[in-house]
């Protein structure tokens, strides 16, 4: 019955996928979406149902279907894990999913692709569900690499602009890159256990195995690095940004609230084996609030409605695992379920304005459409307060239990996180006061136009903003639903806070901060009515911002220019070389071969004198050389 | 009935075909291969059921040489591979127009039936001839069906036979002086020689010379760029497809059992030789603006990993040479075909003179893309199943080998995808291009249905063969 | 005395065929010649092959060398108008032989023979009859072989020598 | 019958041949007329058919002299063909200095 049931679970998106790619063209948009959606939806009921057996008998469900890969010395199987934390996961993919979906019917009704754009979606849901529900690490490679091909063919969605493709596939190589670091942290941790089966390492670290310490912190380092490719860490964060080239859906989907938190799914699975290594950890956590920071100072300057919601997710899940890094996995698990209400949210409102605005990215463009969409106006502006760590909205626990956390481990963390933190808090007000408030800034075509998004785009947003609002109750300071439900997957007890005078106090700080950022952009575009300079007019430190730190210029002259050079170098020089080599030994034979040609004189006399020659050596060698 | 029936009905096939005449040339190859992958698999299937299927007779007393043909699951295998891609790349062929046409599949059909040969021979001296044997009609294939102008090509191909020629003879003389030790040239016994140190270094060179220009393992990859590029199509995918996995056969079965002293103690030259061809093969790709050429380097990238994890000397090395192999073998026969389709529509092969057929043709994209992922080794494709093998025996040797031949998944995404976005994606290009037929289609879903199958459950093939590289394997290691 | 008689004879087979090849006048050589021939057919008489030396007069005196006269006289050769060969040639055909006969009897001085007696078996070997029996039994293929090539040798040379006309 | 040899010595014999087939070689190096080479390969020959007769009588065994007189045949049948060939040489040379007969020229 569980089998049967994962395998609904697994398959119900698959089934949606194919049918939608064989027949998705004659079905027609409204019964492919439909379709689709409900594929999706199938999957969030049979994951209720997990969800509530678990929670009510707290044993996970295991499902081993056959042997899928043999090695010399252990196997891998084919088999599922439905514990606590996959169905958590589970829940808010498929959840948020189910809402994607509903919302793109109507977001993607003018596309004549729509079909397999709905194929694609239940091709990720599928392989997400993979990711989550695998009961070993390969199980979890491959939704890892099925998620960054979705991501592929979906940001190339619109695949007839090669600058998106460009968008696509960089995305796709960025991941290899962390692919190739989980995949050796996959060699390793099987070279030491025999095994990728997380019960079975968890049991053999827990039973305190003779395991070599090195290499089980070079394996989690890895593992960290695949971790950084998925969920966009530095110094592989450069793919998310660009990625904003597909539709808003699906940067909503995968960019913001279920693929790139999957790094953190990962090292929370693994979390028996981080514990264990603490120097890695450190360098989660630093690279975590680094990445928080740079990125939310970068999206300081944006001026693409998305791009500023990218660098911000870049930052929270920066944020995420600054709190993997410092052991508070649950935590990290109830943030990226916050983030994933909000910033599910905020991308949708911003595709609806997209929408509405005809494609208009740019919020130098746009202003004043409180008015005019109010629905969205609304949503957006709980999930705006949620972001910046306002009480009594989702976000605000969330993030103040990690710079809790981080107050009670390591100071400095916690002033680069309450740093990022003030600094969204302005641009994420930035971007609500540029878009909602005073006026229209674009053209009179588009303001004849603006109207507020049908249900079937406003549903979703209104679900998420109350998701965004009280999402917060499953771990309230003190009375956390969250880290008792997740202790039987965590090797290590939850943190624990006291609500003493310090958590009130930090509290305080954390608000005061948010209070401070909306502070300032409220002075600078509600009362100065500041609109940013155009492009070329940004000169100082800002340009570095908003040129990102020209991390990709450098990445292209370091990387990437100098494989095209030693491409081209191989391909003139050291081809021409080999190939020299091989044709020069035939030269050589051929040289040997003419200069021979002229001992044939043709004179017998000649030929007579090594006649005798010849002989006489041979008697000399046969009979006197000895 | 005995395996030497697979080969009689190829080798019988091919007179056939040059004799029903042009008209029907086609359609008798494509009969009579098809008989012989029925056969072969009729034969599996008997195998698998404990009955032997093997030829052995003495074909000359003296010196000794026998007649062999030992069905064991190894061959089976690599047999099951011949047979099953000369159907569809004769099938592959069936659109064009071909001169002469009954000569050229009796020459496909008789290469066939060399490369079984070499797959299923015992003895030293007939896997020898058949060896050389194959190597003849793929001479005149290229030479005689091949693209461009006759001179570059006949340069080309006059030194990729040259090349192989040159590098096979070592192999004969190591053969000849392994006969003095042995006394015949059955693998078994050669596998028993008593071999000095120096000897066996030797002999591994001679054999090591003969298939890494075969393979190719850089630096005697000069050949197989322009000969992938010149030959036709077919030829193209019977070079890629099969003959070279000849080699990477001829070293699990040969080369390593006879002499596994100098590859244990070499270890690191020969890993690290295939490993560079990964890098130098996956950059060169990138620079390639010719489809058939970009393939062809990114071929040479994958057979440097499947011969680096063969000179591992592990079980999964060896496990993944072998799946790979076979992986490899499909998907870069499907994706040449997609070349070709390409390039004859457009009568091209520059890369910067195509784009936009996605928009035009749908399905042949996503069977492209398919094709493509499953070359990058995508999960639940065959060849991930082959390349983590291999990649987790190099970590299993040293996991800096693993780090560097694992930057093939990046390198690998990226002139893949870089050459698909440029071939397939963006605004429609003025040329038309037309959809797919039935029969092109066919192919593609053929190989795709085995690269996907196997990618998900490979257990059928992973169990076949398992026992036999294990008694391999020991063998190998009988000095450790 | 049978010692003294060899030494003649050695000497006078010796002294004639450097006279063949060092006269110019080939007419002279190929007198030169028969007197070596001769000189060695004296060699097996001493060695008691009477057939033998009789064989070696009729075939090379009365065959052979008549035939080599009679195209030297055909080719009107009788004078002495052979241009010498360059100094170099002949210093390096001078050469040549010493190096040779050097290392011919280095080899043979060298290969120190173990002979101890000389064997006298008695029976007889060499006689017409002996010869005959042993070239018509044990010896016949050969022997029919070797007419089988005298014939072909005879078509041969009918054949070169016939008057043909060559165009350039 | 007394054997011949325990007089002069089978060493002797060899000393002679050896020194007659180097005459021979010599003749054929020193000289560029054909005919004259001829008579040289001849001496070469028969220095050779000495020294088989001579262990001919050593082992008291006819081979040897059966041999020689194959040789005789061989060498009646060579100088009968290798005549010829001069013959039509001189017909289109009008000479026979074998410095001329270089169209074996490589």
């Amino acid at each position: 019955m569980d089998t049967n049931l994962a395998l609904l679970l697994l398959f119900a998106p698959f089934a949606g996928f194919l049918l939608n790619v064989f027949f998705g063209k004659k079905l027609g948009k409204g019964a492919s979406g439909t379709l689709g959606t409900l594929a999706v939806a199938t999957s969030f009921v049979v994951t209720l149902t997990f969800f509530l057996q678990v929670i009510n008998t707290g044993k996970p469900v295991m499902v081993d279907l056959f042997e899928w890969l043999t090695l010399a010395n252990f196997n891998v199987n084919f088999g599922f894990q439905l514990d606590q934390l996959s169905l958590l996961w589970l829940m808010f993919v498929t959840g948020i999913g189910t809402l994607i979906h509903v919302y793109s019917i109507s977001y993607m009704h003018d596309d004549e692709n729509m079909h397999k754009f709905f194929a694609y979606l239940n091709l990720f849901i599928f392989f997400m569900i993979t990711l989550v529900i695998g009961s070993n690490l390969l199980i979890m490679f491959i939704g890892w690499e099925g998620v960054g091909l979705c991501s592929y063919l979906l940001i190339g969605f619109w695949y007839k602009n090669q600058d998106y493709n460009d968008a696509a596939k960089k995305a796709f190589i960025m991941n290899r890159i962390g692919d190739l670091g989980f995949l050796i942290g996959i060699f390793i941790i099987g070279y030491l256990f025999h095994s990728l089966d997380y019960t079975t390492i968890a049991t053999a670290l827990s039973s305190g195995a003779e395991v070599d310490a090195t290499w089980l912190s070079i394996a989690a380092l890895c593992l960290f690095i695949g971790a950084c490719g998925k969920s966009a860490q530095l110094p592989l964060y450069t793919w998310l940004p660009d990625a904003m080239a597909g539709p808003t859906p699906v940067s909503a989907l995968i960019h913001a609230a279920t693929m790139v938190t999957a790094g953190i799914f990962m090292v929370t699975r693994m979390n028996f084996l981080f514990n264990l290594t603490p120097d890695v950890q450190t360098v989660i956590a630093v690279v975590g609030a680094i990445t928080s920071l740079i990125a939310a100072a970068i999206g300081l300057v944006q001026n693409d409605i998305k791009k500023v919601l990218a660098y911000s997710t870049v930052s929270q899940l920066g944020l995420m695992f600054l709190a993997l890094g410092l052991g508070a996995y649950e935590i990290a698990v109830f943030h990226v379920i916050t983030h994933a209400f909000f910033k599910a949210c905020l991308f949708l409102g911003s595709g609806s304005v997209i929408h509405a605005l005809h494609g208009e990215q740019d919020m130098r463009n746009m202003g004043g459409l409180k008015g005019v969409m109010k629905i969205t106006y609304i949503t957006f502006l709980i999930s705006t307060l949620a972001i910046s760590g306002l009480p009594p909205f989702s976000g605000f626990f969330s993030k103040d239990e990690i710079l809790m956390t981080a107050f009670h481990q390591n100071k400095v963390l916690w002033v680069i996180g309450s740093l990022a933190s003030i600094m969204t808090a302005f641009y994420m007000f930035r971007l609500l006061y540029l878009t909602f408030y005073k006026d229209f800034r674009g053209t009179e075509e588009q303001k004849h136009h603006l109207h507020e998004s049908p249900g079937l785009i406003t549903f979703p947003l209104i679900v998420l903003a109350i998701l965004a609002l009280v999402g917060g109750v499953i771990s309230l300071p003190g009375n956390s639903w969250l880290n008792h439900y997740l202790a039987p997957v965590l090797a290590k007890p939850a943190h624990h806070h006291e609500l003493d005078g310090t958590a009130y106090m930090l509290m305080g700080i954390a608000v005061v901060g948010a209070l401070i950022g909306i502070g300032v952009a409220y002075s600078k575009y509600i009362k100065q009515s500041a609109v940013p300079a155009q492009d070329s007019e940004i000169t100082g430190f800002a340009k570095v911002l908003y040129n990102k730190f020209y991390v990709d210029e450098i990445y292209t002259a370091i990387i990437v220019n100098p494989i095209y050079a030693i491409g081209s170098f191989f391909r003139d020089v050291t081809e021409a070389a080999f190939s020299g080599f091989i044709f020069g030994l035939g030269k050589v034979a051929n040289m040997l071969g003419s200069e021979g040609k002229t001992l044939q004189t043709g004179s017998i006399g000649f030929y007579l004198f090594a006649f005798v020659l010849g002989i006489c050596s041979i008697v000399v060698y046969i009979f006197l050389a000895k | 009935m005995d395996i030497s029936f697979v080969l009689i009905i190829l080798l019988f096939g091919a007179a056939a075909s040059y004799f029903v005449g042009d008209k029907w040339a086609s359609k008798a190859a494509l009969i009579f291969s098809t008989a012989a992958f029925a056969a072969t698999a009729y034969l599996t299937y008997k195998y698998t059921g404990g009955a032997s299927v093997s030829y052995i007779k003495t074909w000359v007393e003296n010196p000794m040489i026998i007649l062999g043909f030992q069905a064991d699951s190894l061959s089976l295998t690599m047999l099951l591979l011949t047979t099953a891609l000369t159907p569809i790349i004769i099938l592959a062929t069936f659109r064009n127009s071909i001169n002469n046409s009954r000569t050229f599949y009796a020459l496909i059909l008789f290469m066939a039936f060399a490369m079984a040969g070499t797959f299923v021979s015992v003895d030293g001296f007939v896997y020898y001839i058949f060896w050389e044997l194959s190597l003849i009609p793929i001479y005149f294939i290229s030479l005689l069906w091949g693209n461009g102008d006759w001179e570059s090509r006949k340069k080309a191909v006059v030194k990729f036979f040259i090349y192989t020629f040159a590098g096979s003879l070592f192999m004969l003389v190591a053969f000849i002086y392994l006969y003095q030790k042995g006394g015949n040239f059955l693998n078994t016994t050669l596998y028993r020689a008593i071999l000095t140190d120096k000897e066996q270094f030797f002999i591994f060179l001679a054999f090591f010379l003969a298939y890494a220009i075969k393979i190719p393992i850089i630096p005697f990859h000069t050949w197989q760029a322009n000969v992938y590029q010149k030959s036709p199509t077919a030829g193209t995918m019977l070079l890629s497809g099969i003959m070279l996995k000849m080699a990477i056969y001829s070293i699990i079965r040969w080369q390593l059992p006879i002499a596994p002293k100098p590859a244990t103690e070499y270890m690191y030259v020969f890993v690290g030789l295939g490993i560079a061809g990964v890098i130098y093969g996956s950059i060169l790709a990138l620079k390639q603006t010719d489809i058939k050429k970009l393939l062809a380097y990114s071929s040479l990238a994958h057979v440097g990993l499947i011969a680096a994890g063969a000179y591992t000397l592990t079980l999964d090395g060896i496990r993944g040479a072998f799946l790979q192999m076979l992986a490899h073998g499909f998907v870069v026969v499907g994706l040449f075909y997609a070349a070709e389709i390409i390039s004859r529509r457009y009568a091209t092969g520059e890369i910067s003179e195509m784009g936009g057929i996605r928009v035009q043709t749908p399905k042949f994209a996503s069977m492209f893309m398919i094709l493509v992922l499953a070359s990058v080794a995508m999960p639940l494709t065959f060849n991930f199943i082959g390349e983590f093998e291999l990649l987790y025996s190099m970590a299993q040797t040293h996991i800096w080998f693993a780090v560097i031949a694992g930057t093939t998944i990046i390198l690998g995404a990226f002139y893949m995808l870089k050459m698909f976005q440029q071939v397939m994606l963006g605004e429609q290009n003025a040329k038309p291009f037309a959809d797919v037929t039935f029969g092109e289609a066919f192919v593609f879903i053929a190989i795709i249905a085995v690269l996907i199958f196997f990618g998900i459950y490979p257990k059928p093939i992973t169990e076949f063969i398992t026992p036999e590289l294990e008694r391999l394997v020991r063998i190998i290691n009988r000095f450790n | 005395m049978l010692l003294t008689i060899f030494y003649i004879l050695s000497a006078i087979t010796l002294a004639t065929a450097f006279l063949t090849i060092l006269s110019k006048n080939p007419i002279h050589s190929a007198i030169y010649l028969v007197l070596c021939f001769f000189s060695i057919a004296g060699h097996y008489l001493m060695f008691n092959a009477q057939f033998l030396a009789i064989v070696h007069i009729i075939v090379y005196s009365g065959a052979i060398m008549i035939l080599m006269l009679f195209t030297i006289m055909l080719m009107n050769l009788n004078k002495e108008d052979e241009k010498n060969k360059s100094m170099l040639s002949r210093i390096a055909a001078v050469v040549s032989f010493c190096l040779v006969a050097f290392v011919l009897l280095a080899t043979f001085i060298k290969a120190q023979p173990t002979i101890t007696e000389y064997a006298v078996s008695g029976k007889d070997y060499q006689s017409i009859k002996v010869l005959g029996q042993v070239l018509l039994n044990e010896y016949m293929l050969p022997f029919e072989f070797a007419s089988v090539l005298l014939l072909v040798s005879m078509i041969g040379a009918v054949l070169l020598s016939k008057k043909q006309h060559i165009n350039n | 019958m007394e054997n011949i040899l325990q007089q002069i010595g089978i060493e002797n014999y060899i000393y002679l041949s050896t020194l007659l087939f180097c005459v021979g070689i010599f003749g054929v190096l020193y000289r560029r007329n054909a005919i004259v080479m001829f008579m040289s390969i001849e001496i070469m020959l028969n220095a050779v058919n000495l020294l088989l007769v001579a262990f001919s009588t050593y082992h008291q065994d006819a081979t040897g002299q059966v041999f020689v007189f194959f040789s005789m045949a061989v060498a009646a049948a060579e100088v009968a063909v290798g005549l010829a060939i001069l013959v039509a040489v001189y017909r289109n040379l009008n000479n026979i200095d074998i410095d001329n007969l270089k169209n074996l020229k490589g």
